[in-house]
């Protein structure tokens, strides 16, 4: 067992429509609910899911930005979560971050080199002159200039801010970063030069990536296994070739039916699921993919699915596959 | 027959940099029952020009730089604003990107559709209701009747949309107009969109232009495809030959660059560089400083859409050399 | 919706206790000996006690408190000496007199600002919009007293069309209670009108920019509806907070112009009780106007649900 | 070939430059094109340097009693008249141009700190902001005017009592606005990105969230700053201002109420003088609403 990250039976509940005098909260929106997976070091766990599925969560508790409301984060061996404030801040340069919004990850009203030294700053990792020589070799590398340094955020277009961000993540030598959405929000002509640096980086220095995204088609790309998530629960985990080839879960079936292709003798008219997607504030019973599975049976309303492995490092959460 | 015919369209919107043309040069057809897809990437002109057929553009900051819009035998940019509202409705119907934000929160759906009956055909309170359930029932939302009392904020985002077409078609327009119609919303509800879009067509016949940045929605969906690059028209051709054999250095870009499920590529191909900012447009081809055909002339001459082969134009001073690889 | 309504109200209880609170510590900060100041330097040592005794201020702070608290609960604001009535008798008394000038205020405010300001996002950038906010800033920009002052030089006491001050009842003569109370009205709007047309104006753009409205205008809705409709209907929820705004500064103003216009009511009973300490008075005059206010807040947060689906049925 | 390929990346992306424009430059730039912000600067410009230059402006002392030259109307000699006390009105005008200012300027410092203090901990510090607000709500149910009316009776009349009154009234309405705009910036992806980099409290406040909340403080203080000379005159007016002979505007057109019909002069300068300081720094204010924060509503 030589994971970097392990997570284990992670739980966000958050309480919503707090009111009146005794601030009860009126419900619980059950964000994440008991997510457990592990990423190797130098490898791509891709997450992917809709909206609401909570895998923006999942990525912010694995770096404690959200506390979990249960559950472990083991770095290294080491439980985060139980880590003392300041021993905490000490980690954090091992676990980076990058995100999907280039206009408001940056500081408006910093230099560029300001904002990709902050981390080194904070660490009091060098000198001032390595600090800045720093600064620009991280710059050359993310495919920028030394004289941007001086510039601020507002200069730069989408896909430029978007690499100071990841510049500003590699300033410590991290050893995890976890990208949520970073192409999301580009150009797609643009995008391909994210996803392309993002590979070269990880050659490079040895990176684990969790790699948070909706598109399928962006994480199968680049990641070396996929969870799929649904309405806060990983419903099925595999590593890329089988995921795509051989999806188990009619959820995951349905999601990477549904992707628009970009070949046009191949359309098909059917929709692969229908129904909407119902609210985490409410989800329903049994199996959360019960309303929308054409393969429903009595007992997805009843019981929820326990995680099996079908077969070797393919997990799935469906009554269709029992354990044993 | 050609139902809305632009020709030689320029859009000008005047902002701190002076005078820019948001579209440029801009024009095609659209045939009864056809689905014309119109793809680029911000900056494109894509959604200016739809506006610019409704007649929806805020004057000022912009203004009609010159060219046509012909629908049904008149030309809309002469048309003053009152004649100008009876032709949208009836005439062309249009959807938006943000499901969310398209529909007023505070009146009920069914207020908001019944008022578009009522200002444009003369029906009364009851036959209003019963269109507006019949078009609720066609878009595909279950108990119409009791939908018609809900406020927008009670509906998710797919729903919404549908209550965007509905609302569109509910006095049988002759051509829908869709800016991104499924760029707000998850793959398996785009999905149900975009058939729900397909099969609309086929009852109903009225021709569709679908505008979005998402290769993968032209190919499910468009018949024909006009790909539009900083405010012009770069390439233009059936659905599957352009997808197939695409000429214009920015189409093979673009279609390279995307991720595919099927594909196992190690590495995507890119195109390299910015997009270009409006008001510092490359001379010559627009496209030219991020081009890997670039020649010299690309810096100086505009290049012309011309055809390349039978349907199928581009504007590429090289094209007919792409062509022929 | 009585949902809504009950949670207004008990979102204003600590409000009101706090309110409450801090009218009762106000007296209590007064520097020095307050029977001193207010026996004046000459006054004997028993004097002064009969003064502090009066107050209450004699006891200890919590038994104060606990008595403030009791009078509360029975209406009773305590007992003005100086004018030798109970606080709330006074101020019930003079209450109408207030109400019907702030009223009238109120209503030349509405017009005015909420035409102006909608006229002004119409047109922007042009001579109608420029008019209007020029208008507008000299509102929000004139000291209410100095305006009032000046009507009074010019239609009192240079044309005679207006009497310099004093307040005839309606139910009296209501043309008599137009003549007393318009300068006093406009002079008390006109910030408000001004205030009220900015707000409205730039709301107005807000919503104007909204896609609902591009939709609107989609459908090929003529101008009357999506402006007078689906425009308005929404500028209308912002708009309605500022009026509880609105009518807290038209309290205000009051204070003064009735003092400008010799007018009684609850505002020049607190100004004199100010100039001759009338401490009670001050107390129970601050703390009624208040509660009064935070009522009227209760008033706009349900207007606010009801003219906004959103707030009604997710918190209602 | 895929060599060449990288080389033409990158010389693409070299040639991709940002462009160059200053944000600060820039605000300033837009704050000079800006009409109605350059014609409030000027006017408030020429407030202050009456009143730096009062002395200059007017040799007699504001107080100087002249029982000969009672009620004389503007006129070369006088040119804003005197009252009746035969004090000369332009000394008395430019001299109150300077308590009104200092008045304005120690309440916009006031609140400036402690309004961002509250503010700040109130939007950052999730567990205080209840207590805090209800503090904050409490106040503001008061109206502004009639409270600083009560804690001026109750302190009794002088300048830095008029400065605390104000303050008291005023520094509730400008934490709200801090805290606000605390919480938005904070819900930024870069104050994340800080907190990822393992940054402490005290530097997530001062280098992220501080700087970028500073947009709508700025706007308020310059309303602020014509609310309370506003405020302070009305005081003034109603007798609870400075102690007279300060010639405070407010306490000018107290005294020369009773005159209004033989003096009308008394009364009309001191208040067009208050009207003009008051638009003029409504217009610097909507300048900076207009450049900094175009979606800032009017706040009270």
């Amino acid at each position: 067992m030589s994971a970097l990250v392990e997570v284990d039976g992670l739980t966000k509940h958050f309480a919503v429509g707090e009111s009146g005098l005794l601030r009860r909260p009126r419900g619980l929106l059950r964000a994440v609910d008991d997510v457990s997976f592990t990423v190797d070091e130098g490898e791509t766990l891709g997450l992917v899911g809709e909206s609401g599925c909570g895998k923006t969560t999942v990525g912010r508790m694995l770096l404690r930005l959200i506390e979990p409301t249960a559950g472990k984060v083991r770095f290294e061996g080491q439980d985060l979560l139980r880590l003392a404030p300041d021993a905490m801040r000490a980690k954090r340069r091992h676990l980076q971050i990058i995100f999907q919004d280039p206009y408001g990850a940056l500081n408006p009203r910093m230099t560029v080199e300001d904002i990709i030294k902050e981390p080194i700053e904070i660490h009091g990792a060098m000198d001032g002159r390595q600090a800045r020589a720093r600064v620009m070799e991280l710059l050359s590398r993310v495919g920028l200039a030394p004289e941007h340094a001086r510039r601020y955020p507002h200069e730069f277009s989408g896909g430029q801010r978007q690499r100071i961000g990841i510049a500003r993540a590699l300033a410590l030598n991290p050893r995890f970063i976890v990208c949520d959405e970073p192409v999301s929000a580009l150009d797609v002509s643009i995008q391909a030069q994210i996803v392309n640096l993002l590979q070269d980086l990880q050659d490079e220095f040895g990176l684990a990536y969790l790699f948070i995204a909706h598109d399928l088609g962006v994480v199968k790309h680049i990641s070396d296994r996929v969870a799929v998530m649904y309405l806060g629960k990983i419903v099925e985990l595999a590593d890329r070739g089988t995921l795509y080839r051989q999806p188990l879960h009619p959820y995951t079936q349905a999601l990477i039916a549904a992707v628009p292709e970009a070949k046009p003798r191949q359309r098909r008219r059917k929709a692969a699921i229908t129904g909407e997607i119902p609210s985490a504030l409410n989800p329903p019973r049994g199996c959360r993919f019960h309303t929308r599975c054409p393969h429903v049976m009595p007992v997805c309303r009843e019981a929820e699915p326990p995680v099996t492995s079908p077969a070797s490092g393919h997990q799935v959460a469906c009554h269709l596959f029992p354990a044993g | 027959m050609t139902l809305l015919s632009v020709r030689d369209l320029r859009v000008l919107f005047g902002t701190e940099h002076g005078e820019i043309a948001a579209v440029d040069d801009v024009g095609f057809d659209l045939a009864p029952g056809e689905i014309l897809g119109v793809v680029g990437e911000s900056g494109s002109g894509k959604s200016v020009t739809a506006l610019a057929i409704m007649g929806l553009l805020p004057k000022p900051p912009s203004r009609i730089g010159q060219g046509s819009i012909h629908f049904q035998g008149q030309d809309l940019l002469q048309l003053g604003e009152r004649d100008m509202r009876r032709i949208r409705g009836p005439g062309i119907g249009m959807i938006f990107q943000e499901p969310m934000t398209s529909l007023n929160p505070v009146f009920t759906i069914g207020d908001q559709l019944m008022e578009t009956v009522r200002v444009h055909q003369h029906s009364g309170p009851k036959e209003q209701r019963e269109r507006a359930v019949e078009m609720l029932a066609r878009v595909g939302i279950a108990l119409p009747a009791r939908r018609l009392d809900d406020y927008p904020h009670q509906l998710s985002g797919g729903m919404r949309q549908r209550v965007m077409i509905a609302m569109a078609l509910i006095c049988n327009p002759k051509i829908l107009i869709a800016d991104e119609p499924t760029t707000a919303l998850d793959v398996t509800i785009q999905q149900q969109i975009l058939e729900l879009l397909l099969d609309l067509r086929d009852e109903l016949g009225m021709g569709i232009v679908i505008i979005t940045h998402n290769m993968g929605v032209v190919a499910e969906m468009a018949d024909r495809v006009i790909v539009m690059y900083a405010g012009k028209i770069v390439e233009r051709a059936p659905v599957n030959e352009l997808f197939e054999r695409p000429v214009h250095p920015y189409t093979r870009g673009l279609l390279d660059s995307i991720p595919s499920l099927a594909d196992e590529r190690e590495r995507l191909k890119t195109i390299p560089g910015t997009l270009p900012r409006p008001w510092a447009l490359p001379a010559g081809c627009r496209f030219q400083p991020r081009c890997r055909w670039r020649v010299e002339a690309c810096a100086s001459t505009v290049p012309p859409l011309g055809p390349v082969r039978e349907g199928h134009e581009s504007a590429c001073l090289r094209q007919q050399e792409l062509a022929a690889e | 919706m009585g949902r809504v309504i009950l949670r207004s109200i008990a979102g204003a209880i600590p409000v009101v206790l706090l309110v409450t609170l801090i009218t009762f510590g106000l007296m209590r900060l007064i520097p020095g000996d307050v029977s001193a100041a207010l026996g004046g330097i000459t006054s004997t040592t028993e004097e002064r006690e009969q003064i502090r005794k009066n107050l209450g201020l004699d006891e200890p702070v919590h038994v104060q408190l606990l008595k403030w608290y009791g009078g509360l609960l029975r209406a009773d604001l305590g007992r003005s000496h100086f004018l030798g009535k109970d606080v709330t008798t006074a101020t019930f008394e003079r209450l109408p007199v207030s109400f019907s000038l702030s009223l009238y205020a109120l209503v030349i405010t509405l017009i005015l600002g909420i035409v102006s300001g909608i006229l002004a996002a119409l047109r922007q950038n042009t001579w109608v919009d420029q008019a209007a906010m020029m208008f507008a800033l000299i509102g929000v920009s004139m000291p209410n007293f100095w305006l009032g002052l000046m009507m009074i030089v010019l239609f009192s006491v240079h044309l005679g069309w207006l009497p310099t001050g004093g307040y005839v009842p309606f139910t009296q003569d209501p043309i008599g209670w137009l003549r007393s109370t318009t300068m006093p009205a406009i002079s008390l709007a006109l910030l408000q009108v001004g205030l009220l047309a900015r707000i409205t104006r730039s709301t107005m753009l807000e919503v104007l920019r909204q896609d609902y409205v591009r939709t609107a205008r989609a459908k090929g809705l003529p101008n009357y509806l999506v402006i007078g409709k689906h425009a308005l209907a929404n500028a209308m929820i912002p708009i309605i907070t500022v009026i509880g705004i609105i009518v807290s500064l038209s309290v205000s103003g009051a204070v003064v112009t009735e003092t400008v216009f010799s007018i009684p009511g609850v505002g020049q009973l607190l100004t004199s009780a100010i100039l001759n300490r009338d401490y009670p008075m001050i107390q129970g005059g601050l703390l009624f106007v208040t509660l009064m206010l935070v009522g009227i807040n209760i008033a706009v947060d349900v207007a606010y649900a009801w003219l906004d689906p959103r707030v009604r049925f997710e918190r209602g | 070939m895929a060599d060449s390929a990288v080389a033409f990346d990158e010389a693409v992306a070299a040639a991709a430059e940002p462009e160059r424009r200053s944000a600060r430059w820039d605000t300033l730039r837009r704050l000079w094109r800006h009409r109605s912000f350059k014609f409030g600067l000027a006017l408030f410009a020429i407030i202050v340097a009456a009143a730096v230059l009062a002395p200059w402006i007017s040799p007699v002392s504001p107080n100087k009693l002249q029982m000969r030259l009672r009620f004389e109307p503007p006129s070369w000699d006088h040119p804003f008249g005197t009252d009746n006390l035969g004090r000369s009105q332009l000394a008395r005008v430019v001299y109150g141009a300077q308590l009104s200012l200092f008045i304005g300027t120690m309440v916009v410092l006031v609140n400036a700190v402690f309004g961002t203090l509250i503010g700040a901990l109130a939007g950052y510090f999730k567990q205080l902001d209840n207590a805090l607000m209800r503090i904050n709500d409490a106040i503001m149910a008061f109206p502004a005017v009639l409270l600083a009316i009560g804690v001026a009776a109750v302190l009794g009349r002088s300048t830095p009592n008029m400065i605390l009154a104000l303050s008291i009234v005023y520094i509730p309405r400008t934490a709200r606005i801090v805290r606000s705009s605390v919480i938005v910036v904070s819900q930024m992806e870069y104050v994340q990105a800080a907190v990822a980099a393992g940054a402490g409290h005290w530097r997530i406040l001062r280098r992220h969230i501080l700087p970028n909340s500073m947009a709508p403080l700025l706007v308020q203080l310059s309303f602020l700053f014509a609310y309370a000379v506003l405020t302070e005159a009305t005081l003034s007016f109603l007798g609870l201002g400075a102690e007279p002979p300060a010639p405070t505007w407010g306490n000018i057109m107290s005294e020369g109420r009773q005159y209004m019909r033989e003096a009308p002069w008394i009364i009309t300068i001191p208040g067009a003088a208050l009207a003009i300081t008051v638009m003029a720094l409504n217009l610097l204010g909507d300048g900076l609403r207009d450049v900094l924060d175009p979606r800032l509503k009017i706040q009270q």
